[in-house]
Parts: structure tokens; C-alpha cells; sequence
């Protein structure tokens, strides 16, 4: 076991599958000689060579239309976005081109390519650096869609994501990236941790289901729900395309009441699916409407407010309050 | 003293060409094609012809309702033979949408060539028994495909060079300029061959840039060739001529060969609402077929007999295309729940289950 | 009263902005001298003029960038593009720009943009021709996004989108193209078109909530449902950002059941967001969980089992049952 | 015969400079600047020092946490002073996100330009009022917005221009490339400004394309200038010139300035992981304006007094952005509800209602 912080257990996590297979590729803004604005590809260049973690132009279309073709061609590229707000350009190449050329391709191609975007607000950054657009891919047939939310989660999903034979949009919350913990470096790839949501905390009132950055807030609640006597289960979803419903449905059939949590507007975010699986397949377990907590439904605030924008416990708490309203 | 201006001239290049309007050739008979001439004229016409039987025969399929639609290469035969044949066979190519005569060139099957169009599957052909890729209809984004190939080609230090087709139009769209900058800068070993063809739907050149696009390539970086697309002997040269320089580990080319597309856009184009009958005219009179015939004719390269033989494999084409495409069923619905992952999902095993068992339940 | 189809009546609809505001201009690959290709612009720039129904190169992003530029130079762009499934390249100037200018700018900035996209299946196209994608710009907060089911709310709603100081993504359903009904081209725009839903039909016992191609679905649905002895309120909800909830609402309450029917894929589509909100809001009226039908969570597939794969009346008169049942 | 190949050859053109490296002048005293050389460099000069120690105080309240970030235009002064006092005021600009010298010359305050870095607003300053559009940091896109502008500049019959920055970086994005096919297809009024600095955050022009800039923007038909940009006169004759062209209905012009980043990308960043001191080092001798103070004291264009004037206004200028920054607050976030649209939705009204009545409750 190692400490790590995130961004370190990502870093971990890059030199593993590089090590490992010679078909994997790096590519991105100034991840090579720089390492990355948040340092995750840091020394990689150095130990793994220009031609394996490649500093490319600033065209984030053609990072994913390349990778697509370096796919095709057998290797196994890892693309970094360099922030949420600019995965917009790649959009044509990643929703009509990685996400389909299986399908289309009548099950003849693959495209092993995953795609890092370091994601979502907290860090008082500008315009353009703080969004959470999650929704867009998971929406879109044929991606897998995943966000860590630990060192030792980043690290395990991250191997398992670059070992995957499927696309896979890989979230890195921003402000998790200076969170410790031990991690196992040890552990070989796992296609299933691309797949199952974890308890993170078990409880038996409420059910928060959550991911990435807003896991921490839900847990920071259920700390304080406990004194006031209210034992709330915290689900890490991980996965938010496919979702492990199964999981959730278990948990709020027990508890009787759920909270939906992301930053992320709530409009046709990842919680109107979740809500809207909920209500349905635990309609008679229900006591109380599915509430969702997000972002508010604009564009992402300066900073200055963003505190007052994210979701924060006491947002959170009220809505558990309302599951038992009435 | 004014400042250092360059403005921009208007390009003069004329296109290179390798026969007359008439099929007599220009150049010296000491060129070199690489192979005997009579053998590579045959082979040219022979793609070229069993390619022209086979957009008449898809087109006749397709108003009598058994293709659903149709993109005809005819005028662009010249261009599509002329370059498939000047690469190695081991080089991969990216076809855009409208390359039936590359296609055939290369081997794909009648049965896996019309699927896309009666639909009953969006691909039927893997792409490596061919070393061609399957058709890209969002337009200029096989370009960077094109180029990520290539970067791997490199990577591997293999001497293959991957080539693209794009159109006139499509170099519109930012992911084409993307590929070329990236091209260049990455030093990929590609060729890019571009059919400018006058038209992209109803938009004609003068609407779509201002400079020709090879001038636009030669911007980037890349080495950059303009050629007579409706002279097969001379987009055979040129593109021989590029790929050597490619595989040597020349800047990547690009290859701008003007032609036309006789044909309108697609059985669904209505092109008399925006061209010229006169235009059309013209053009059908540069045929590229036609011209390579009275070449080879002129020169001595084929006889009557051969010309009948290919007739003849063109009509037993015909003959297999419809029957190939009557008998074309839908892939399953089910296997496109199969085959969107490696591994289906369990959500969509669910999903998939579910739609059989409501499916079965009318029968 | 004039008899039109609904590419027609959208084309008086582009005729009528045009004549009334010099500042009007129309954009897009094609739409000049062919009219388009589903003639929806036809006529219109030999009326008014090269310079204001304007044929552009191929670069759907261009298309929207430089309508935001004309929009910030005091005009009032029309683009339209192509195809659903090529508006990808434009993501970036949509989603960064024309969603968000107005709020960078504090309010400074109006961008009356309309992008006007021909969707959804239905009419044996082939790949990238057919998709449903609404659920991208609804998540996208500042925007409006509407969509047209006939040839008067084509009328209406597009003068409306015009005249719309914020941007508007308007989707015309493919496959009613070729619908006639009698419309009334006097209609002056009215901003209210972009916000209200619609009772298509009014019923007791379960509410359909659907838009664009599939009302005619839930429409035949209802007749036939009629003929059973059950009766159902259609709402076409015409706006799908935001959403007239309060009519929907009333409806659930009055019925009990609901059942969310669109051509895109459920998975995030419009309908989770609909079936959140009618959970939520309507808990406790409801006498069973809201079904989502909508297309299979798959790009969209081969013309040949299109049928198969968009939703019909059959899945919605399944999924009603599946309300009655328990 | 070979094929008609042309080979990209490097380009050899150097940059256009006016003044020397030790500032004195390369034209003759005869070369029209539009206005007295005296009045000139005084305009210039005070443009580049007050952006300069604009560029000092708020790195150092970046420093002090006052602002969140700040990106310094530090060595580019002379690129932008030379090529915004070179259109008219009427001209509209439209900026990347390093443009302050371009900013504070067309008059935008302290208390609009800080908001942005200090994370109270995300712009502050009403386009209109100076003709400058507020900062685009989605690199590229800016170029379309210019050019559709432009469009409506063109429908309008103005005589105006339009001008926007742009990077070396960020040319590689596919929007800029379609932005200079649309220019020269639309005949848009437009000038494109690039900034070659160098570098794009760790990012060497070696790394983002091949063939230089101006090249690639003559190869879509643009006319295409290269220009010293630390030599503010050559940046003023070129841009002129340039603009002048663009004014009188030429093709649309694109000026590429040599400059340097002397500052590093951001406050957030630490070159010092990519690039040589001996560069850096080599680049502040080049500094845009020591070079135009000593050409000015050559040519006897400004005496001590004028310096000392402007160091004093500087110093002005820095006290005003300390307290102007000190006491910005941010832009609740409730007027984010009312701004997003041009009349609030019900359903925003309901959420900043919820909102309000949420936070209330704390209070
Ligand atoms: C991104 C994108 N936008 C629009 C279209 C619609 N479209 C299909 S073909 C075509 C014209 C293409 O012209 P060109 O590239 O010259 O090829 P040609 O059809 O002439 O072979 C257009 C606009 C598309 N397929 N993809
Ligand atoms: C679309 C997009 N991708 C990436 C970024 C992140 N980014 C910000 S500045 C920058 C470098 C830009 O370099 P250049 O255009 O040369 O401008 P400079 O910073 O040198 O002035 C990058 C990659 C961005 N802002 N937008
Ligand atoms: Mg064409
Ligand atoms: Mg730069």
C-alpha cells in the first residue's frame, strides 16, 4: 500500500498500463514535457518516451478523431482533455464516431480508446473550467461512462478503463485531486470495477446516491445526519453509464426514501435517470418523492459564487429533510 | 517603405495530365508506370468499367425501390482507379462515401458493398481482409482517422502509407484542416487524395473556398499535387509519384484531382435545380472511361476482344448485383444490442430480452 | 386558413420573418439555390437574395459561430443544419457560446439565434440521418429547444423562435415534412408558442406525454385505446427546455398514470426528466410508476429495423397496460 | 516525365522590422506612419508601459489572493499597441484572453477588466462601449465570431473593419481554420491578428504545426503578412497597411507577429518545466519597450519628461488597481438566474426563488 494522493494514483495508474502493454499511447495538451496541467502524466514523457506520450496541437478533435484511427491500428490511446469545458470541439468525433464505429462496424472494430477529463467545479477557476457534463455521454449508446472519487478508486478504474475494449469517458473530479489515501498499486485491472456502484457508507433511513466530486459531501452530511440521529447509506455510483440500478434499487427499497446528488444541473442530469429508475422500479417501497440536488440550471457560475452554486451539505440535508416531510 | 506584403496570387497551376482530350498521350513513351502499359490500362479500364456497370445497376435498384439510396462515382472512375492502384495493396486506405470504384478495386464484395444502402446493415465488410476501411459518411472526419492510422503506421516503423479520400466540400469542415496540420506536424505517413469534383451537393467550388485546396495544403506543410482526375494515367503517376516520396518519409501529400460527378449527388438530388446542362455536357464529354478507351485504342494496348471481355464481366456484375441485393435481409436488431460493446451490458441484455420477448409475443 | 405541409408551412413561416425584418437571414449548407434539401427554404433566396438566404461552406460550426458574430453585429440568423446527426461539429460554438454568451456577458449580449435541425427516423435514411439528439441542448442550460408537430405549430412556433431574443433550437420531426393541415400564416409571432404545451386530446384515464414525431403515435395510440374502453389525454409538451410542467402536472393529477413516449434513446432522454418531475411532483397521485418509451439504448440503427427499433403503438399501448397493471 | 510536384519549401521571408535591435530606424525618414513619429511613439509607448505595470500589480494580487489568476501579456505589448491604434476606433475587436494592452488602449477600466481574474463576474465591460468584445477563452472560436460579424459588417455596406487576436496555439483548432475559409469565401472585412508567442502553455510552435502561419493563411487565399512583433512601428505600419487593403474591399489580411511570452502562460504555471532560461533570457533583451524608448531617445521623439510622466501614471494607475480590486465582490449569483435568458423562465423564477428563500434561511 502506498499513500497517494489522486492525481499521484492516476499518475500510478498511467505508468502501470504503459508498463504493462506497448500498445498504449498518451496523448493531450502539454501532457508530455509539462505533465499535464494537473501534473497526472508527470515524468511519464521522460520514462516512456515522446512517441508514447505525445504532446499533440491544441485540436481536441483531432486528439479523439486520431486516437480513433491509432485504435484501428491497434493501440490502446489514452487522451486527456485538458478541462471539462473544452471536450465541446471532440464532440462530433466522440459521439458519432468512437461511441458508433462498434455498432456500425456490425461488432467488426474496436476502439479501445478512453478519454481523462478532469471535471467539475470547486477550485475557483475561470469560465470553461468547472463544468460537469457527464450527461451528454451517458446519453449517448455505445460509450461507457465513469468517475472516480478516490485515489484508490482512480487507480483501479483507470487500469480497468485503459484495459477495456469499449470507449471510455473517464471523469477525474478536479477537486479531489490533492485528496490522500492508501492505495494498492498491486491490483491488476479489473473489467468489473467498470460496472458496479460501492456502498460507501451504509445506513438504514435514507439512500444518497452520488459520484466523484459530491461523494465527499454526501458523506460530510451523513456524518452530521448521524448526531441528529438519521442514519443515511451513501452510494458511489461510479459508473454512470451503465448505472448499477440493481445496487441503488436494493438500498432504497430498505431505506424507503432517496436523494439524488451531483453538481451538475439537474435538468436531464445523471439524477433525472436515477430519479426516474427509482420511482419506477421502487414504486411501492417509496415513501417519499426521489429529490434531486445539483447544480442550479445555468451555465457555471464565476467563481466567486460558486460555493453558493455547488451543492454543499446543507443543500443535501435539506432535501434528505423534505424525504421526510409530510 | 511599405511593409512586406504577400498577397495572396491566384493559382496557375494547370492540372497535370498524361492524355489528351482524345487519348493521345503527352509524355514521352519512355515514362516510366511502373508496370508494362498495356498491362496497367487494362487493369484501369477493367476497374473503371465493372465500376460504372455497377452505379448503373444500383441506380436502376434503387428506382425500383430495392436500395433505398445511391451515391454515384460515375465521371470519378478515373480518379478512384488511377490512385487505388498507384498504392501497395498492404496500404490502408479511408474511403469517405463515394468510392465504389476504390472499393471494388480492392476486392469488396458486391453482398458486402450494398447493405448500407438497402438498409439492411450500416457495414458488412472488415475493414483489414481489404486494408479499407468502411464508408464515413460525416464528412472530413475519416480525415483524422486517416492520420491516427498513420501516426501508428509510423509508430510501428512499418513502410506502409495509409491513403483518405475526402471531397471538394468536405475540406470545408475543421477536423480536414485538423488532419492536415496534424499530418505535417506529426510527420504521418499519408496521402491524402482529394476528389474535387466541382460540386458538394448543390454548392459549388466558388461557394465552398477561395484558394484551391491544394494551395490550402501546401499551406500546412504538406507536398501537394494538382492532377487531370479524369485522366487515369495521370492520377496514376502522380499518386505513384507521392506515395513513393511518403514512403521514403516525405512530407505527407496531397493529391487534388479535378472531376466531375456526372451522376448528381444522390438518387435523392434533384441537380437540375442548380447545374447547368451545358456543364454536365462538357463533362460527359471528357468521360473518363471513354478517354482511356481511345487511348488505349490509339496506342495499341488493348484489342476489340479485350474490350468485349470486360463488357461481358461487367454484365454478369449486373446480373450478380441484383440478385446479391433482392436477396439482402436485415441484420437483426438484436445483434445491434450484441455489438454497441465488446461485452454486451447487463442493461442492455435486459433491454434486449426485453424487446425479443415483446417481439415474440406477436408471433 | 391556406392547406400546407409542414415543410411548407415552415417555409412561409421563414417568408413571412424575412419580409417583416431586414435583419432576418437564413444560413446553412444548400439552402439557397436547391431551397434545401427538404425544400423547407425553397424559393426563398431567389425572393430575398443571396445575401440573405445564404449557402455556406460545409462546417456546421462556422455555420453557428459566425451566426453568433452576425447576431452580436445586430442580425438575426436562421441556421440550419443539414441533418440531427451533423450538428456534432457545431457542439462546441452551441453549447460554450450561443447557450452561454448571455450570461457571461452579465446580460450585456443578446444572440437571437435559431438553428433550425430536421430529426428524428422513421424515413429509411441512412446512418447519422436519423437521430434524436434533443436531450444534449435541453441539458444545456441557455437555450431554448422546441419542437414542431404540424404544420400550424411549425408555423407558429418557428415565427415565435425568430423573433426569440435567446437562442432556440428548433427541431422539425422529419417524418411530418409531408403532413397537411390548414394553418393560418396571419398568426403574428406570440412568445408564448415557445412555452406552453398542448392538450392534443383530452382523456381520463392515463396521460401520454410525447412531442413531435411521435404525437401521430400516441394520437392512433389513443384511438385505439378509445375503441377498448380507456381513455387518454395526449400533451404534446411542444417545449422540452424549459418544460410546461404545471399542464403535465395537472394532467397526472387527474389521471393517475403516465407514460412518457419519444424516438430517442430513454437513457437520459427527455422522458427521465418528465418521469422525475411527474414522480416527484404528482407522488401522490399516482396510481402507478411512469413508463418511458422511447427508442432502445443504441445508436440508432440500419433503416431496415428501424421499425422495430422506434417506438410504435404497440409499445405504448404496452407500456399504458403496464400502468394498469399491479 | 514526372508528375508537376510542388514542394513546400520553407518559408524564408523574415519578419518585417522598423526599428533595430537598438532601437534605431531601419525605413527612411520619409515613411509614412499616418501621423507624426513624435505623437506616434508617445501613444505607443504609454500604451505598453501602462499595460505593463497593469501586468505587474495584478500578478503580484494574484500573489496576494486577491485575484484567482492572471495571464500576463508581459513582451507582448508592442503586437498589440502597434496593431490597435493601426485600425479605427470604430473598428470592433475581438480579443482572445491576453489582450490587456489592446484592452486598456480602447479604454476598458480597471474595475471591468479585473472581475474575470478575481472571479467576481465573468465579464464586466459592455462590448459596444468600446467596441471590444469581452474575452473568449474556448480557443479559436473567437475567429467565427469575428467573421460572422464581419459578414454583418458587409451586409451592413460600413466601412468598418473587424479585427481579432488569436494565438499561435490556438490556430490549431478546427474553428480557426474554418474561420479563414470563411473570410476569404465571404470577402469578410477582417484582419486576423496572431500572436505567435512562442509557445502554447508548454507547447513549442514545433509541436502545433509545420509550416509557418502566415503560410497557412495565404493558402487559404488570405493576404498574409510577418511582422517583428516586439517592434511596435512594424506592427503599426503592417497593420495599417494591412487594414487599409481589408478596407478598400481586398481579401481578407492576416498578420502574424513575432513576439515572445515573456511571463510564462499564467500565475497558475511554471515554465520553467519546458522552457531555457538562455530563451527567456534572450527575449527580455528583446523587450518590446526598451527597444521603442530607445528609438525614441535616438530619434530625440520623446524627452525624460515624457518618461517620467508616464512611470508616474503607472504608478497611478497601479494604486487604482489595488483598491479597485480590493473591493470588488461578486455578482450575486441570482442576477446568473435573470441574465441566462433575455426574460427569465418560470422555471428559473422558481429555482432562484427556491434559491433565495434557501439562503434566506441562513441569514
Ligand atoms: C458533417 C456533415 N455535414 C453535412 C453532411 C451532408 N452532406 C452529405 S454529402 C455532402 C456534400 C459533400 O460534398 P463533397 O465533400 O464535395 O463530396 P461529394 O459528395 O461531391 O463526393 C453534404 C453536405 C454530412 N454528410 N456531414
Ligand atoms: C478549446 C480549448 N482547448 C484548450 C484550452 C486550454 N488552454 C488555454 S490557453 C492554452 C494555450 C494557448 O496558446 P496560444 O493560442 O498560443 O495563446 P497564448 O496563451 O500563447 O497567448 C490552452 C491549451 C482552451 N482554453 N480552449
Ligand atoms: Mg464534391
Ligand atoms: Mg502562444
Amino acid at each position: 500500500m502506498t499513500n497517494l494522493n489522486m492525481a499521484k494514483a492516476l499518475n500510478a495508474a498511467l505508468r502501470s498500463s504503459l508498463a504493462d502493454d506497448p500498445k498504449v499511447l498518451l496523448m493531450g495538451e502539454d501532457i508530455g514535457t509539462l505533465g499535464g496541467v494537473f501534473r497526472v502524466s508527470d515524468g511519464l514523457a521522460k520514462e516512456f518516451g515522446a512517441h508514447r506520450v505525445i504532446d499533440t496541437p491544441i485540436s481536441e478533435s483531432a486528439i479523439v478523431g486520431t486516437a480513433i484511427g491509432l485504435a484501428l491500428r491497434g493501440y490502446r490511446p489514452v487522451c486527456e482533455i485538458q478541462f471539462d469545458g473544452f471536450v465541446y470541439p471532440a464532440f462530433d468525433q466522440i459521439v458519432a464516431h468512437l461511441a458508433k464505429l462498434r455498432g456500425r462496424s456490425g461488432g467488426r472494430l474496436r476502439v479501445p480508446v478512453t478519454i481523462r477529463i478532469p471535471f467539475g467545479g470547486g477550485i475557483k477557476a475561470i469560465e470553461h473550467h468547472s463544468e460537469s457534463n457527464e450527461a451528454y455521454f451517458a446519453h449517448t449508446a455505445g460509450l461507457r461512462v465513469v468517475v472516480c472519487s478516490s485515489p484508490g478508486s482512480a487507480y483501479d478504474m483507470l487500469r480497468a478503463a485503459i484495459a477495456s475494449d469499449d470507449p471510455v469517458i473517464f471523469y477525474e473530479p478536479k477537486r479531489l485531486y490533492w485528496d490522500k489515501e492508501e492505495v494498492d498499486l498491486a491490483h491488476a485491472p479489473l473489467a468489473s470495477v467498470l460496472d458496479a456502484a460501492v456502498v460507501l457508507r451504509a445506513g438504514t433511513d435514507a439512500t444518497i446516491v452520488t459520484y466523484g466530486p459530491t461523494t465527499r459531501v454526501a458523506l460530510a452530511a451523513a456524518n452530521i445526519a448521524q448526531q441528529e440521529g438519521r442514519s443515511l447509506e451513501v452510494i458511489d455510483l461510479r459508473s454512470l453509464s451503465p448505472i448499477d440500478i440493481d445496487l441503488v434499487n436494493a438500498s432504497v427499497r430498505k431505506t424507503g426514501r432517496a436523494v439524488v446528488l451531483h453538481e451538475a444541473p439537474t435538468f436531464l442530469g445523471l439524477g433525472a435517470e436515477v430519479a426516474a429508475q427509482i420511482s419506477h422500479d421502487c414504486f411501492y417501497s417509496l415513501q417519499a418523492p426521489v429529490q434531486r440536488v445539483g447544480g442550479y440550471n445555468l451555465p457555471y457560475p464565476h467563481s466567486g459564487v460558486e460555493d453558493e452554486y455547488l451543492p454543499d451539505v446543507d443543500r443535501l440535508l435539506d432535501a434528505v429533510d423534505r424525504t421526510f416531510e409530510e | 517603405m511599405a511593409p512586406d506584403v504577400a498577397t495572396t496570387t491566384p493559382d496557375v497551376d494547370a492540372p497535370f495530365s498524361v492524355m489528351g482530350a482524345d487519348g493521345h498521350l503527352l509524355v514521352p513513351d519512355t515514362t516510366d508506370f511502373g508496370e508494362p502499359l498495356d498491362v496497367l490500362t487494362r487493369r484501369l479500364y477493367r476497374d473503371m468499367a465493372l465500376a460504372r456497370r455497377f452505379d448503373q445497376e444500383a441506380f436502376a435498384l434503387q428506382r425500383q425501390g430495392e436500395l433505398a439510396l445511391w451515391l454515384l462515382c460515375t465521371g470519378q472512375e478515373a480518379a478512384q482507379a488511377g490512385s487505388i492502384r498507384a498504392i501497395r495493396d498492404t496500404d490502408f486506405v479511408f474511403p469517405s462515401y463515394r468510392e465504389h470504384t476504390a472499393a471494388i478495386a480492392r476486392g469488396v464484395t458486391v453482398a458486402e458493398m450494398l447493405p448500407l444502402w438497402r438498409g439492411t446493415a450500416q457495414s458488412s465488410w472488415s475493414p483489414s481482409d481489404y486494408r479499407f476501411n468502411i464508408y464515413t459518411l460525416v464528412l472530413g472526419t475519416q480525415m483524422l482517422h486517416a492520420v491516427g492510422y498513420a501516426m501508428g503506421v509510423r509508430l510501428d516503423g512499418s513502410d506502409e502509407i495509409v491513403m483518405v479520400y475526402v471531397g471538394d466540400g468536405a475540406m470545408s469542415e475543421g477536423d480536414s484542416s485538423e488532419a492536415l496540420n496534424w499530418a505535417a506536424t506529426m510527420q504521418a505517413p499519408i496521402l491524402f487524395m482529394a476528389q474535387n469534383n466541382g460540386w458538394a451537393i448543390s454548392t459549388p467550388n466558388a461557394k465552398q473556398f477561395k484558394a484551391p485546396l491544394h494551395t490550402r495544403a501546401r499551406g500546412f506543410g504538406l507536398d501537394s499535387y494538382l492532377v487531370d482526375g479524369n485522366d487515369a494515367l495521370a492520377v496514376h503517376l502522380t499518386v505513384r509519384e507521392a506515395a513513393a516520396r511518403v514512403r521514403a518519409g516525405g512530407a505527407p501529400a496531397f493529391v487534388e484531382a479535378i472531376t466531375y460527378r456526372i451522376g448528381g449527388h444522390s438518387t435523392s438530388d434533384d441537380p437540375s435545380r442548380y447545374r447547368d446542362d451545358a456543364e454536365l455536357q462538357s463533362w460527359i464529354a471528357r468521360d473518363p472511361i471513354a478517354r482511356l478507351r481511345r487511348c488505349m485504342e490509339l496506342e495499341g494496348l488493348a484489342d476489340d476482344a479485350f474490350f468485349d471481355r470486360v463488357a461481358a464481366e461487367a454484365e454478369t456484375l449486373a446480373a450478380e448485383i441484383r440478385s446479391v441485393c433482392v436477396a439482402l435481409d436485415p441484420v437483426p436488431l438484436s445483434s445491434l444490442f450484441r455489438n454497441t460493446f465488446v461485452t454486451e451490458t447487463l442493461a442492455l441484455q435486459r433491454e434486449r430480452e426485453e424487446h425479443e420477448e415483446f417481439q415474440g409475443s406477436f408471433e
